[in-house]
């Protein structure tokens, strides 16, 4: 180890010594929307040092457990991002329902770092830790709001689920680690290569729950609609968009770094799998009237949109197109989510008939509203789009056309929940006429989702020239 | 007849398994972290006897098993306390009481 | 470590270890009486402790008595007897999926098992082990630095969690 | 590991079980109690046990006896597995304290049970386990105080476990091991580690003295075992023998922390001056008075209001002497004859409370 290796981690520590900040600013401030504003200007100014990283070449830091290599850096901006949009609606929703607003924030920052090293440890016992780490401070978030009922609740099954699945996660790395004797992902890969294959199965699969549970993939999704809807809303936004990408980054890196396709067939199993999740989280998604757990059940479905990704990794769509998605579907469901927060703290219910007559009471807001339903379609010119062709472009790429028809046609199924938001919000007549107060930072945050859900719909050669570069540098 | 490594697996797997019908059949929300305890545990015993027996050169395996200790305790803490929090407002810990938000 | 003059010694010790662990799992997860299961714990931690130091793994061995005989075991305690108030009262500790539960711990056990029993485990015989403390130590400021560091960084975190959530609203 | 090598382990550990056991029970337990009442009387100008023996030195024997007698008494509704079970474990966990504790050097062999490359490791784990003992003591006994007792005696023994650790992984950072052996030998080639790095070695053997007085429950820790409000604490439905198992359990560990102080801070057996048998002694004895005694009897608990006089029979014993504890302090009765006079009394018939030890 030199110091060049510090060097390359400055973002890691930079969020680390934010988040202690954030600490002592609460400590000492009574102004807890202080601390909120801060941590978004730190976080912010983290893009420095990680804009700084993107030149760089691959490499493994700290005695090879680290990675600094395009694949980690875009997962740190999409972090990054995604933790200060949701700061930034946190500091309007959350006064007056906790008495621990200040940890709040520091606690979000803390997660962020979390997702970091998950996206970019190439050690399985790092890997493990920073996944647990997550999970602990999700575990918190989620169960955040002591005196709310739902919120006690998001947080014990969050956790009870949540520790299953790890639990069965680490069995599974435990037999890796048998199987190959390092914990080092690399040393791994070039030991596992005359492993026994039942043992290695059984390892992957078990693995599998862990990172399933983190994507809210099918069989592990039984948590999601609970926990989201029960959890403070930007807190299920930051985890239906953060703590989903990291575990897909964590996934991936598994897979392909570990585990070659030409040995063991995981292709077949992820496809299954992602079919299985978009159908079910689709179908499950159509009869809710609760707009956060009709957001949970289609996120499960976005969960098996992405997962394409993963198993039609050959080519130039596949994980590239993971990667456009993640980014796009973050800005796009940040921004639903938001929309969710700012309803439900005006008029106190999350119900989606509630939202009939939006477009008169909240016509900025609606219209954002309206955008991110199409855009969580796949119509364009929206993100979701960009990411949807690409993925699809992937699969038939990689001979996987069944599951290209699969996803096309779940996408026109899921219009019609969607469009039924849309509906209430236009269509159907208002219950009252009073214009609905749109706090600030809130607002800012909606624009910046709104902002991004558009921009890369409609300009997306720079993203997809960096998820190309950052597909390029995984594999050192 | 020496013990060797598949021993140490059996009794792990077995423990495992222990562990998972408790986190599968029970309703009160502390019984089910202790099969997950218990869980955690087995995965230690894979650990170190990998240590010991595949790669007995360095200590990874045994830095894996400490680590999983910590975020076992880590764990413990965090969920009892969620547990404490669900009770103060809903008056129990069984899980299949838990349930105000319907599927 | 010495020739082995009679092999039965270790293999002894081995089962009286297992039984210790595993007979007390049993309890654990069957037990109607929820502090009954809690205090199983305790042997059965004792006995992966036991096969821990037949591991050579003395530190590991000490650290799980510390931390879950001594400390985990007593915080489920302590919640049980929170929320459970005083003894005497009996209530059905398990849920309806019994045999479904027990279907599927079984089935992923002999699945796992199966997979103990049929892959030929690259066995290193040559190097024999003389952990201690010590090298456990190295590691964790050379190889293993940056998990040693997250490590602290999560425990501060589940600190921080542990009292927001469990501390009464004022 | 060999078969030979097993069943000398197992002869040795029963040889050494008996030989501690019989160390603790009539050195520690016995003597131990003697010493502490003997002192605090003389601390508070009473004279202490005196009728049995010379001196009132077989005081605790007649105690001990008594208690054996004793009937056992199993509330109604209590867990009787639990019950049964709680006092052993803590004396058990008392005793394998000891495994670790060398008790000085007979030619060039270290006295001691196991030198555990772990060891104050290991005897950090065995001190914790005593917790769950307890705990499950007040849980069985389906009685509310003593299940508030033993919650309040395993949080403040849960918390005071960390600080104890510190003291303790100061030594281990400074003497390069985990042995307990290898800490007495660094401290020939330095000094003793109460001097080393002057203040840190004062500072961490404070630490440890005060976490270990918190551990072991002693005044001014008492609080868990506050006999006026919690009527002993978590082992107040226990009688006879399994009373004497907790005592014995508490003062074993108590004295095995004292033991530990002197091996980690005071130079072990090594005193050139002195035979190691000898100076091993007056340290440990120092400790002990130190841990047990200047701190314990006549100091009050922190924040305890006086008791309700009259309120249960306890505190009517308690409060007996001068008009209660509030009024004069100094009249106090000492802990430990306090709880062993409740628990004679409890077991006796109502009219028959025995002989006032030490009162």
């Amino acid at each position: 180890m030199s110091a060049s290796d510090l060097w390359s981690i400055v973002p890691e520590l930079w969020l680390a010594g934010l988040a202690i900040f954030l600490l002592l600013v609460d400590l000492l401030t009574a102004r807890k929307s202080l601390v909120g504003v801060v941590a978004v200007m730190g976080l912010l100014l983290s893009i420095i040092p990680i804009g700084s990283l993107l030149t760089q070449g691959a490499r493994t830091v700290i005695f090879g457990s680290y990675a600094v290599d395009g694949f980690a850096v875009f997962f740190k901006i999409l972090t990054v991002i995604a933790t200060a949009l949701v700061v930034l609606a946190a500091i309007d929703w959350l006064p007056g329902r906790s008495q621990y607003e200040g940890e709040f924030y520091a606690l979000l920052v803390f997660t962020a770092l979390g997702l970091v090293l998950m996206a970019a440890s190439t050690d399985i016992i790092l890997l493990a830790l920073s996944i647990e780490f997550v999970s602990l401070t999700s575990y918190v978030l989620a169960g955040y709001l002591k005196g709310d009922v739902k919120s006690n609740e998001a947080g014990v099954k969050y956790f009870l689920y949540g520790a299953a699945a790890s639990a069965v996660m680490l069995f599974g790395f435990s037999i890796l680690y048998g199987l190959t004797g390092s914990t080092n992902l690399y040393e791994i890969a070039r030991r596992v290569a005359n492993a026994p294959l039942p043992a290695l199965y059984l390892s992957i699969a078990l693995m599998l729950s862990g990172f399933g549970f983190k994507i809210s993939m099918v069989p592990f999704h039984q948590w999601t609609p609970d926990v989201y809807e029960g959890a403070p809303t930007p807190v299920a936004a930051y985890l239906s968009v953060a703590s989903k990408a990291a575990g897909f980054a964590a996934l991936v890196r598994m897979l392909m770094v570990v585990v070659d396709p030409g040995r063991l067939n995981w292709i077949l199993l992820i496809a299954v799998l992602s079919a299985v999740s978009m159908t079910l989280g689709n179908l499950l998604a159509l009869p809710q009237r609760n707009i956060k757990r009709m957001l949970a059940y289609s996120s499960i479905s976005h969960a098996g949109f992405l997962l394409i990704g993963v198993a039609a990794f050959r080519g130039d769509f596949g994980t590239p197109g993971l990667l456009i998605y993640l980014l796009g579907y973050m800005f796009t469901q940040l921004g639903a989510f938001f929309v969710a927060a700012l309803i439900g703290q005006q008029l106190g219910t999350d119900d989606i008939p509630d939202y009939a007559g939006l477009s008169r009471r909240a016509p900025v807001s609606a219209l954002l509203m309206a955008v991110f339903m199409l855009s969580l379609t796949g119509f364009p010119p929206t993100s979701v789009f960009i990411g949807k062709f690409y993925v699809l472009a992937g699969a038939i790429d990689n001979g996987l056309l069944w599951l290209a028809i699969v996803g096309v046609v779940n996408s026109v199924i899921s219009l019609y929940y969607y469009a039924g938001v849309i509906r209430a919000m236009y269509v159907m007549p208002a219950a009252s006429t009073v214009p609905l107060r749109e706090p600030a930072a809130l607002q800012v945050a909606l624009g910046i989702a709104g902002l991004g859900t558009l921009l890369i719909g409609l300009y997306p050669q720079p993203i997809i020239d960096l998820a190309r570069s950052a597909v390029l540098l995984l594999r050192i | 007849m020496q013990v060797g490594l598949t021993h140490y697996l059996v009794v792990s797997t077995l423990l495992f398994s222990i562990g998972l019908y408790g986190v599968l059949t029970r309703r009160n929300a502390v019984a089910i972290l202790m099969g997950i305890e218990l869980m955690l545990n087995a995965v230690n015993i894979n650990l170190v006897a990998f240590n010991r027996y595949i790669a007995p050169g360095a200590v990874g395996g045994q830095t894996f098993a400490l680590v999983i200790i910590t975020l076992a305790a880590c764990e413990a803490a965090v969920g009892l306390a969620l547990v404490m929090a669900a009770y103060r407002s809903l008056e129990t810990i069984h899980v299949d009481e838990i349930n105000v938000m319907k599927w | 470590m010495p020739e082995a003059r009679c092999p039965g010694g270790e293999l002894g010790a081995f089962i009286i270890l297992s039984l210790v662990t595993l007979i007390p799992a049993v309890v654990v997860v069957t037990s109607g009486n929820i502090v009954r299961s809690a205090l199983s714990l305790i042997p059965t931690f004792l006995g992966v402790t036991g096969l821990y130091i037949l591991l050579h793994a003395e530190f590991v061995a000490g650290i799980q008595i510390l931390i879950y005989a001594g400390a985990i075991t007593v915080l489920i305690l302590f919640v049980i007897m929170l929320t459970q108030g005083g003894s005497g009262v009996r209530i059905r500790q398990i849920n309806e999926q019994v045999p479904l539960g027990a279907m599927a711990a079984v089935w992923l056990g002999f699945l796992i098992l199966l997979v103990v029993f049929r892959t030929p485990w690259q066995i290193d015989a040559t190097s024999v082990p003389q952990y201690n403390v010590s090298s456990v130590g190295t590691a964790f400021l050379t190889d293993y630095m940056l998990i040693f560091e997250v490590t602290s960084l999560v425990l501060l975190v589940s600190l921080i969690g542990a009292i927001i959530i469990a501390r009464r609203e004022e | 590991m060999t078969a030979r090598d097993w069943l000398e382990e197992i002869g040795k550990a029963i040889l050494l079980t008996v030989v501690v056991f019989t160390y603790l029970a009539v050195v520690t337990a016995m003597l131990g109690v003697y010493l502490e009442r003997k002192i605090s009387g003389w601390i508070q100008a009473r004279l202490g046990p005196k009728h049995v023996g010379p001196q009132g030195l077989l005081q605790t024997i007649a105690d001990t006896v008594k208690l054996l007698q004793k009937e056992h008494i199993t509330p109604r509704q209590a867990d009787v597995l639990i019950f049964n079970a709680a006092p052993v474990l803590v004396a058990v966990a008392g005793l394998l304290d000891w495994v670790v504790i060398p008790f000085g050097r007979l030619g060039d062999r270290v006295l001691i049970v196991r030198d555990l490359n772990i060891g104050v490791l290991y005897f950090a784990a065995m001190a914790s386990l005593t917790v769950v003992g307890i705990l499950a003591g007040g849980w069985s006994s389906n009685n509310k105080y003593a299940l508030l007792g033993g919650l309040r005696s395993a949080s403040q023994m849960l918390s005071y476990e960390i600080p104890l650790a510190m003291g303790i992984l100061w030594v281990a950072m400074v003497a390069g091991t985990l042995s307990t052996v290898g800490i007495v030998q660094a401290q020939s080639i330095n000094r003793w580690f109460l001097f080393q790095a002057f203040p840190f070695g004062f500072l961490a053997a404070l630490i440890f003295l005060a976490a270990a007085t918190a551990e072991v429950n002693r005044v001014p820790f008492d609080l868990p075992e506050a006999e006026s409000e919690l009527v002993a604490g978590y082992f107040a439905e226990y009688t006879g023998m399994r009373f004497a198992l907790f005592q014995l359990g508490e003062y074993a560990e108590a004295f095995a922390m004292a033991a530990m102080a002197t091996i980690m801070f005071l130079g072990g057996w090594l005193e050139p001056s002195l035979p190691a048998w000898l100076w091993l002694g007056l340290a440990f004895v120092a400790v002990v008075v130190v841990v047990l005694l200047i701190a314990s009897p006549h100091m009050d608990a922190v924040d305890v209001p006086p008791p309700a006089p009259g309120s249960t029979t306890e505190s009517v014993l308690e409060s007996a002497p001068a008009g209660g504890p509030a009024q004069s302090p100094d009249y106090r009765i000492p802990h430990y004859d306090c709880t062993l006079m409740v628990a004679i009394a409890r077991s006796s018939k109502p009219d028959a409370r025995g002989p006032m030890p030490g009162g």
